[in-house]
């Protein structure tokens, strides 16, 4: 799109890839342009190939493409890895003092990081900031803004430091500016805009949950969730909150039942393996309808799989999940947007309908970043339901209610006691061996899900209303279908998309609603049996014309959709 | 809310009929439970048990108090949170051996190093009395049962891994001497940190080896017998103890910070009746600008 | 029909309701009878109520009755319960001079049961042989059959015990057949038969596994399961099989693959929250593409639930647990039969297909005896599928071939090294991060669903082919499910059977032709979702007509399918 | 299969390039492990490496035999199976000190008690390496780390922990001392029973608390400061060091039945090599005749 650049840094872990890469898309966004920013790396601390994808421009971006204007390399490796993704112009830079290259080739643009670094700055552990200066300097963006996030990034170490720095970025963005400039067709300048936020979806998500009300998290560490525990566990604090990092998933998932039990909203965050061993507390939450969130950031499986990579793999388990039966709602968010909404959503809808909430997010949406207007804080309600504080001495926690919804108190907060149990048992709690006191709950238990039809966060309708082509997806891959959607559409192609962000209970009525609007419909998945389909199949008993489906454990880029979505076309 | 005036057992009441089998050691348990609850004048709404599955797990259905009957095995993660979410309720957590030793094993250890300001009771009958009669990981060595048809082999020993592990308040009581069970449960209780108390528990259906009789004969009280709880290496030299002689009191007890002082969040009021307010975030946003 | 008879004991845990029961059920079909048997206990030791439901008669019988002839109360409370079963004319045996009952009642038939003892075998201890033999009196059966069976169940305590009882059996005997005789209609005769067998689901199930090679399990007790661990554990140890109590289920299955992975066919046993714990092991299984059997004993949930009880409620969360996709099989035996012929077929589809094998079982099946027809060992035909016993040693675990099969050598048996891995991996079964090997391994691991297609053990069609109404169920219904066929037939209603006894891979093809072939489906299933139907729904677009779910804990008796099949055949 | 004349060090070298940090401890472990493999003779096909997720985790990859690497947390249960299905394997678990005293701590628990004849041994970093920094089970209090960031409490004591539980062969070794780490693991191999080896390693990203020097300065070798690992007692006192002086070697052995001992059906061939005979349940069916 005009105006748009994509800057890609590589190199291995522990070389500074991130953290050149968020300190520009910081930098960027200040200057009001819309940044989007996708994150590759391996399971190891140092070494092989990492790289940050930053794409940015005055219109809003959602996803990453596969093409980069800027590369800059920080190793060999990166060039090998990244040079065919090269627009042309483009400009990939590197030390070519220190990475010797067998012959020139277009777009090859050595910058001495190292030198300009020791002469500049003073040391040459600078040369990432001489990097950064010199990405930036291609692009003409004002230079005082790349600055203050550089020096930024060096906060506490001393003035020095950060001075160095600077100078060094200085020195990198006028190398850049003088030898390469307007060389790469890639100029970016600053926009008037309102003051955006720059945050990755497990960042929306935990800010949500803390506006959420949450103050109880126990977590195992686990990619792509850990993050949301780290967050809780030191800024969370500061609101009052508790992280705690247990002994294992089955901990935490027992804990945050206990707190939540004990009247405090509570989470945890994991990912499939940790989740496989929350199971049974999920079984748990449900038999004794206690309200808890359990995030689970999907990741290639099965077992370990790829740990730090991306994939839609996990959604029939989350649905399934647990022996017998009871209602349990599943949000599929796909952007910071939703993630941070149904974050703070997760722990009314828990309260209200006494069961527990799952927030499935994967890889691509735990560690990609975003520009996203402020959120609208003074919008949002918390809704206990039907908690209550003052229990009359003869209460009983399972009542059997005309709503539903059996009116829960928590231990302590009145003279009545309240008794809760995972065995079946009767409205006082106790263990019952009743086949009709059985058949009652489980109606109950069952029942609620359909109640909670009523909170069913509408599937997002995007593009044409009556699409020859509708794209069905759900989660993470929201910016990639998108923006496929524009386009086909700028192609001429009548295209729409419909993004689940809540998958279960299903939307059945507005799914098949858009399906019939719909000539064709494909389902796009990122993973490899196409689960939303099949979960759509026994819900409505429609399927889909046709699957696009990755599961290399990478994003979909816009283009892979729309080449595959085409093939429907013909 | 009305002051109670003071506590009686009678507070603690059920109309719920235990469902072991007469004679079982845990009828014992029950009344030492309740006991130290009355001599503390806690009332049934400030306290809560938090049980796994198991014959002992169902110990709390037959005291008049805030229940949590969760998993088989996963009783400490629970009382822990239900603490650090509401610090002003007393959180006793019980079990079975097989539940807090076998399945639960993992918690065990991790509560004992975090110490936590809670009680944990373990029934200990050596057996898997519920799913009737299987080896526990505290039978005693040769114990047969149809899932070790040639006898148990070694044992798990779970005052000497208590001190090992970092407990800070590690017991045994007698399910046949409930006085002294009781008051080892309120010592456990009023102890600022985790107060774990493994209770010698005959199961009168499953395990013919470790009787009432056989215990009688062996048991002797650690504080009439010089035991000093502050000396650890003394604890660990008595916690060796089994056979002729089994030890029953407080084998050790320190002060250390508990698990909850180790949040300065959980500091003023607790937790749960702290009032919730979406806008709280705000100041964190800025951090993303 | 004609000639049978339903025998009811009841009385508190401990009273020894199982063992009079099993007495009376192993004499009468060593008498040549058909015998099935169905208990239902509480989750406790002593005290609460037991009873232990015998129908036997001339013809197979596959299901129990809500009737009963005769009625063996060893409680007062057992005549409250059972009462209302009793047919007219029927009997209901109990301690008149124990238990005071207000005025006689049709039916009331006291027997002094433990004077009887006293004075026959000496031992008031010896009241429930005097029950068994009273019982065993009014029908008349041949006393020296009954006389043998009461006898053998005190082997080894010594002649005067085994004597003591006899005589105590006798003095029922004659009691009931002089005071009672003819009185209730209920006269049973020996029948000329080949000797069967008469077992449980759980012992036809470890017999089949046994027989299959298994010789390793590990697994931590849980209702309805235990029993197979423990049967591995004494008798197995007879064959050379090891069978481990571990101290958790984490550690069961991750033992049982590490033992398959050592080269030993291996399985583990529990129920749905032993299972929730399994989760992760078993995308262990598929991903290192381990052979394991795990044989899940449903028992209504979620959490701890109904303990002692009966559901369908897992089906959907074996089918999708684990994070990841990868191929599993599920298996859902219905019968002693087929438990022992599936049990033995699990371990050879784990080794072919190289996956994790589940076999759902559930309460009634596990806890049900029957007369069987001996086992047929000389067909059994063990396949290893592609096991290299002498790898080359370029070896490679993971080695993408036509057949879709990574030949599978084990470690220590040649000079090869075999090399697993739960990370994504190469070939060569090292970690890798590269895209293209990814989608490969994938696409094997989730391919081998449709090779496994191959070996789908079909529906079992029963009653008419072309019904008006067709009656789908699979496991444990399949008794009650072909009575009732065979009760609407009788009543003239064109009916018939569809039992699944594999659900996964899902027998698509079969389930389409029969649902065609009927005029209307209905589902019966044991549990409050209808989850077969989803599954059905999600596979092949097709939905039943009508569900017939029940879900309070306890099995469905024939005559409740057939009350509420009518419903669709207004 | 041909007989191997010798083993060498070349035997069991692989492609595969190892995925640590420069520098790290873990690089210190891996010739030790070959090492000891080489001296005591063991073909590469003779053994079996079982490892859990964690940079610990990976080294089974970077030596050439036979591999299972499981899942986080659960190398104990899978190695101890193998072992019972071919004991004529050497069976060697890594892990983390994560994997092994978090995730997987009811397994070391129990496979103490079990002493099933396999060696064990824990890369212990005292941090979570593999996932960033986090703070581990065996973190020195005060750790700070983004999941505590007022610092770490009481930590787990593996070695005090795993004489307490019944272990039969308890060491420690120092990545810094790959030598006398060879001995050690050359040592738990050959132990009959489960050989187990705490081993200090330091991780030069994430903690810089204890480093090579930090721990260069504290380590002692027991052996030649006069411990007798006979003596259990004096094994628990020296357990307890930890600070100015941490002792290195082995703090106690001794000789107990193995696990597999307790199952006679183990006798004989091993259990992998037994042909399968479906008539062979044919006798246990008549008990049900
Ligand atoms: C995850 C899980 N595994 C197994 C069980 C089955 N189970 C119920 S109680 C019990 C053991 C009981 O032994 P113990 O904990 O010693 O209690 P006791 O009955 O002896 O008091 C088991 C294994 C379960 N409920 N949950
Ligand atoms: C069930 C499960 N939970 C969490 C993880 C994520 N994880 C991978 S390695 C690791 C911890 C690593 O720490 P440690 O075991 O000490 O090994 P190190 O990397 O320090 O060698 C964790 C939590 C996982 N793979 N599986
Ligand atoms: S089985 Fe044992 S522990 Fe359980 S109630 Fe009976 S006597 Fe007590
Ligand atoms: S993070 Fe630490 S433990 Fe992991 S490889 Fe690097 S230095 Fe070693
Ligand atoms: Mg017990
Ligand atoms: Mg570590």
């Amino acid at each position: 799109m005009a105006g748009e650049i994509t800057l890609t840094v590589g190199g291995q872990a522990g070389q500074g890839v991130q953290s050149i890469g968020l300190t520009l898309a910081r930098a960027f966004a200040r200057g009001g342009l819309h940044v989007f920013a996708q994150q590759d790396y391996e399971s190891r601390v140092r070494g092989g190939h990492n790289s940050f994808k930053l794409r940015m421009g005055p219109r809003p971006v959602m996803a990453a493409l596969q093409e980069t204007n800027i590369l800059v390399a920080l190793d060999p490796l990166s060039l090998d890895v990244h040079m065919a993704q090269l627009t042309d112009p483009g400009v990939a830079i590197f030390d070519g003092e220190k990475t010797q290259v067998a012959g020139p080739r277009r777009g090859y643009f050595p910058v001495p990081l190292e030198r300009l670094a020791q002469e500049s700055g003073g040391n040459r552990l600078m040369q990432n900031s001489v990097a950064a200066g010199a990405a930036a300097g291609l692009t003409g963006f004002d230079f005082s803004i790349i600055s203050d996030a550089v020096a930024e990034q060096f906060k506490g170490r001393g003035p020095e430091v950060e001075e160095g720095n600077r100078r060094a970025a200085q020195a990198g963005y006028d190398y850049a500016l003088t030898q390469f400039g307007g060389r790469c067709d890639c100029s970016l300048s600053t926009m008037a805009a309102p003051k955006r936020l720059l945050l990755d979806g497990n960042e929306a998500l935990v800010l949500g949950a803390l506006a959420g009300g949450c103050r109880f998290m126990a977590g195992y560490p686990m990619t792509p969730s850990t993050p949301i525990l780290q967050y809780m566990a030191t800024k969370g604090a500061g609101l009052g909150a508790v992280g705690i990092q247990t002994e294992d998933e089955i901990a935490a998932i027992n804990m945050a039942i206990g707190a939540s039990f004990a009247g405090v909203r509570a989470m945890t965050a994991t990912a499939g393996g940790g989740f496989s061993l929350m199971v049974e507390g999920l079984g748990l939450a449900g038999m004794t309808e206690t309200p808890v969130v359990i995030v689970v950031g999907q990741r290639p499986g099965p077992a370990t799989g790829f740990p730090t990579r991306t994939e839609q793999g996990d959604l029939e388990f989350v649905l399934h999940a647990a022996q017998g039966e009871f209602a349990r709602i599943v949000l599929t968010p796909g952007t910071p947007e939703q993630a941070f909404a149904l974050g703070f959503r997760a722990f009314n809808l828990a309260e209200r309908y006494q069961l527990p909430v799952i927030i499935l997010t994967d890889q691509q949406l735990a560690d990609s970043y975003r520009t996203i207007e402020p959120f609208d804080l003074s919008s949002l309600q918390i809704d206990r339901g039907e908690l209550l504080l003052d229990a009359p001495p003869d209460y009983m926690r399972y009542r059997l209610t005309p709503s539903g919804i059996s009116p829960r108190a928590v231990p302590g907060l009145s003279s009545a006691v309240v008794v809760a149990d995972s065995d079946e048992h009767a409205e006082d709690g106790h263990i019952t061996e009743d086949g009709a006191v059985r058949t009652a709950m489980v109606r109950k238990r069952v029942g609620k899900l359909e109640l909670a039809r009523a909170d069913i966060v509408p599937p997002e309708h995007y593009g044409e209303q009556h699409p020859e082509l509708l794209l069905i997806g759900w989660g993470s891959t929201y910016g990639a279908l998108r923006e496929a959607v524009d386009d086909l559409r700028a192609d001429g192609v009548s295209a729409g998309m419909l993004h689940l962000s809540q998958v279960w209970p299903f939307p059945n009525e507005q799914v098949q609603a858009a399906m019939k609007a719909a000539k064709k419909s494909v389902m796009v998945e990122n993973n490899a049996s196409g689960q939303l389909a099949r979960v759509m199949r026994g819900e409505t008993g429609l399927a889909p014309d046709g699957h696009i489906l990755k599961y290399d454990g990478r994003p979909f880029s816009p283009s892979e959709i729309t080449t595959q979505a085409r093939r429907w076309l013909r | 809310m009305s002051i109670k005036v003071s506590v009686a057992a009678e507070d603690y009441a059920t109309t719920q009929v235990p469902a072991w089998c007469p004679g079982c050691g845990n009828f014992g348990i029950l009344p030492a439970v309740v006991n130290a609850l009355v001599t503390l004048q806690l009332a049934p709404h400030q306290v809560l048990l938090v049980s796994g599955i198991g014959q002992a797990g169902k110990l709390p259905h037959y005291i008049k108090c805030n229940v949590f009957n969760g998993l088989h095995g996963r009783t400490l993660p629970a009382a822990t949170a239900a603490k650090l979410a509401n610090r002003e309720l007393a959180v006793i957590a019980v079990g079975g051996d097989g539940d807090g030793y076998g399945e639960g094993g993992n918690h065990f250890l991790h509560a004992l190093r975090r110490n936590p300001d809670i009680t944990y009771i373990v029934h200990d009958n050596q057996v898997y009395g519920l799913t009737l009669g299987q080896t526990s990981p505290t039978s005693d060595p040769g114990y047969i049962s149809a899932t070790t048809p040639r006898g148990a082999y070694q044992p798990v020993h779970p005052i000497a891994l208590a001190i090992a592990a970092g407990g800070t308040f590690v017991a045994r009581g007698f399910a046949g001497n409930t006085d002294h069970l009781a008051g080892l449960i309120g010592e456990a209780i009023r102890h600022r940190g985790f107060g774990y108390i493994d209770v010698l528990q005959p199961c009168v259906t499953f395990n013919r080896v470790n009787t009432f009789a056989w215990y009688r004969q062996r048991v002797y009280d650690l504080a009439s017998d010089g035991h000093d709880p502050a000396d650890r290496e003394a604890a660990w030299q008595r916690a060796q103890e089994w056979g002729e002689r089994i030890p029953i009191g407080i084998f050790y007890r320190e002060e250390r910070p508990t698990f909850e002082d180790n949040f300065p969040s959980l500091a003023g009021e607790p937790l749960v009746k702290r009032p919730i307010d979406p806008r709280a975030v705000g100041p964190l946003l800025e951090d993303f600008k």
